[in-house]
């Protein structure tokens, strides 16, 4: 019974989509129709690229990361503030549950080597992904993410990698104020919350696009680390605050 | 021409991994099946970037790898848990 | 020591392959291998000395057309099961053994015995490695070694001792 | 160039179809995985070459992905084929000399 209301309700949300956008008289523009002038988008890619500039204003070759970091930067340092805020509910509920996730067998050779091989590469394109965020797709949460992947494999893979690291704690800590830090700066060098002090540079380069890189770097370290010490939680399941 | 010979063959490779996937009567059919799809659609990914002549599909597809990779190995674990 | 180099040089060259080799690149790269390699080399099995130029070439020279063409022997037989109207299959699981020591080169004979002709490595053991077999033929022990693993335990027996 | 670079594509989409054939039509977990395996992991080296061929400037990043593809596939293939062994996974094999696998390595850590 459960199931075919469930079909009937996904048929239902089809007929509804593809009635709204197929119809002549919808909203709706078809694929490719869509006029780009009007909208908003085109100001910001204008903004980056427009040769007649004397300087970009933000110097990122991916438009994407210029908006998320530079013109929205406060609100990340809010979506990071999220992630801390749920890394020490998680935190403070792993020290009240105390039930640990248990294995019934030892992982196998073969994860286990396999892991001692591949956690590295896993690691440093991480990094690179993140240390790359203004040139390439990508950025500091993907980076991060990928970190604390190659955490949740030791984890998993390995009976004996059980000591939590202690540099995490630290890191998380140090990158948070960092980011504060380079935000404050911005205010008394330019007036306002995260102002870009740095020189824009050269499209393309890695040195480029003023404060963005740097905070894509330290958003990066603070995902990552976070990721990793719920994960610590997690399988350690007890917490010394 | 060639471009939508390759799309095809993956595309009916993709396909009968997803019928699996529907299928499979047991947890560890189902991993392998997205296992095998998960690969397939890392070389789609990387087969775009030369459809869309841009070498930065290539991050993305070591990206997917990963995880894909990290994906399979948590289901398996997941089968050795203890039900207690 | 020797840890932490390994692990700094494979960090190093990764990061440059990944983001082409300019200046800017390759320097901010050596600062974050270095620091990378601080924190996790320990728990890494990166590990060699100069000796690896030797065996790299080894490894591409001898090892891997011997493993592309046995590959290649794979797929065509698995082509050949599954486009088959009737599946020809008598599966079963067997041990197989090996007299390589180095854990790398454990587990690099367990990936070539998974990508070979119908076999599939399940476990690695002390000096045994356990293997899914879709055609077992045979009966001992012996026969079974020299029919999956026997090219494959010779090269990496030379490669990785 | 190009005609070698669309022959390898060509060559790595096959084995793409005959992957999912496999996983499609062979009997049991095992039996798939090996199917899969084999065919994806001769498919994603070939495809990847035949992209390279056409690009040979990124020819470097995609030996790196051939290079850890080709490590993680056989890693992950055999977890999890452990994994449905030790989960007592219905199998139609007959011939079995793992038994041992399955003693002794209880561990409640």
């Amino acid at each position: 019974m459960k199931k075919i209301i469930a079909i009937l309700l996904t048929v239902a949300v089809a007929l509804f989509v593809f009635t709204n956008l197929y119809s002549g008289d919808s909203d709706f523009k078809a694929f490719g129709e869509k006029s780009l002038e009007e909208t908003v988008s085109k100001e910001f890619v204008n903004k980056t690229v427009d040769p007649q500039r004397v300087q970009p204003e933000t110097g990122s070759a991916n438009i994407v990361t210029s908006i998320v970091v530079n013109y929205r930067g406060f609100d990340t340092m809010g979506e990071v503030t999220v992630l801390f805020v749920s890394a020490l509910g998680v935190a403070l509920l792993g020290g009240v549950l105390r039930k640990k996730v248990t294995f019934r067998y030892k992982p196998g050779f073969i994860i286990n080597q396999g892991m001692k091989i591949i956690v590295g590469i896993i690691l440093i394109s991480g990094i690179y992904i993140f240390v790359h965020g203004h040139l390439t797709p990508g950025g500091g949460f993907p980076g991060g993410a990928m970190i604390g992947s190659a955490f949740l494999l030791m984890y998993l893979s390995d009976d004996k990698f059980r000591t939590r690291i202690a540099a995490f704690k630290v890191l998380e800590g140090l990158a948070g104020s960092l980011i504060m830090i380079v935000g404050l700066v911005g205010l008394s060098t330019g007036g306002y919350f995260l102002y870009n002090f740095l020189p824009n540079g050269e499209i393309g380069q890695l040195l480029s696009a003023g404060i963005v890189p740097v905070l894509y770097v330290l958003v990066g370290l603070k995902v990552g680390s976070e990721v990793s010490n719920i994960l610590g939680d997690f399988f350690i399941g007890e917490v010394e605050e | 021409m060639m471009d939508i010979l390759v799309f095809f063959l993956t595309g009916f490779g993709a396909l009968f991994s997803i019928l699996r996937i529907i299928l499979g009567p047991s947890v560890a059919d189902r991993a392998a099946a997205l296992d095998t799809m998960n690969v397939i659609i890392t070389g789609l990914i990387v087969f775009l970037a030369h459809v869309f002549e841009s070498s930065l599909y290539l991050d993305i597809a070591i990206i997917y790898g990963v995880l894909a990779f990290l994906e399979t190995v948590v289901f398996s674990r997941y089968l050795e848990v203890d039900p207690k | 020591m020797r840890k932490f180099l390994s692990a700094f040089v494979v960090f190093w060259l990764i990061w440059s392959v990944l983001s082409g080799f300019r200046m800017q690149d390759v320097l901010i790269g050596a600062v974050v291998s270095l620091v990378l390699s601080f924190v996790v080399s320990r728990y890494l099995s990166f590990s060699f000395d100069f000796r690896i130029f030797y065996k790299v070439f080894l490894f591409i020279v001898i090892y891997i057309p011997v493993f592309l063409y046995r590959m290649v022997l794979a797929n065509l037989d698995m082509a050949r099961r599954v486009l088959s109207p009737s599946i020809p299959l008598n599966p079963g699981f067997v041990k197989v053994k090996t007299k390589i020591k180095s854990k790398t080169g454990k587990l690099t004979l367990a990936n070539s015995i998974t990508l070979t002709p119908g076999t599939m490595s399940v476990e690695v053991d002390e000096e045994t490695i356990y293997v899914h077999w879709v055609d077992v033929q045979g009966e001992e022990k012996e026969e079974y070694s020299k029919e999956i693993s026997g090219s494959f335990e010779n090269i990496l027996g030379g490669i990785f001792r | 160039m190009t005609i070698i670079g669309y022959f390898f594509l060509l060559v790595g989409a096959s084995f793409y179809a005959l992957g999912g054939l496999g996983m499609f039509r062979m009997p049991d977990v095992f039996n798939r995985l090996q199917a899969g395996t084999k065919a994806t992991t001769l498919g994603t080296i070939s495809l990847l070459f035949g992209v390279g061929m056409l690009h040979p400037e990124w020819m470097l990043k995609i030996l790196l992905i051939i290079v850890f593809l080709t490590i993680t596939n056989p890693v992950s293939s055999s977890t999890l084929a452990r994994s449905a062994y030790l989960a007592k996974v219905k199998t139609k094999t007959k011939k079995d000399d793992l038994k041992l696998l399955l003693n002794g390595d209880d561990d409640d850590d």
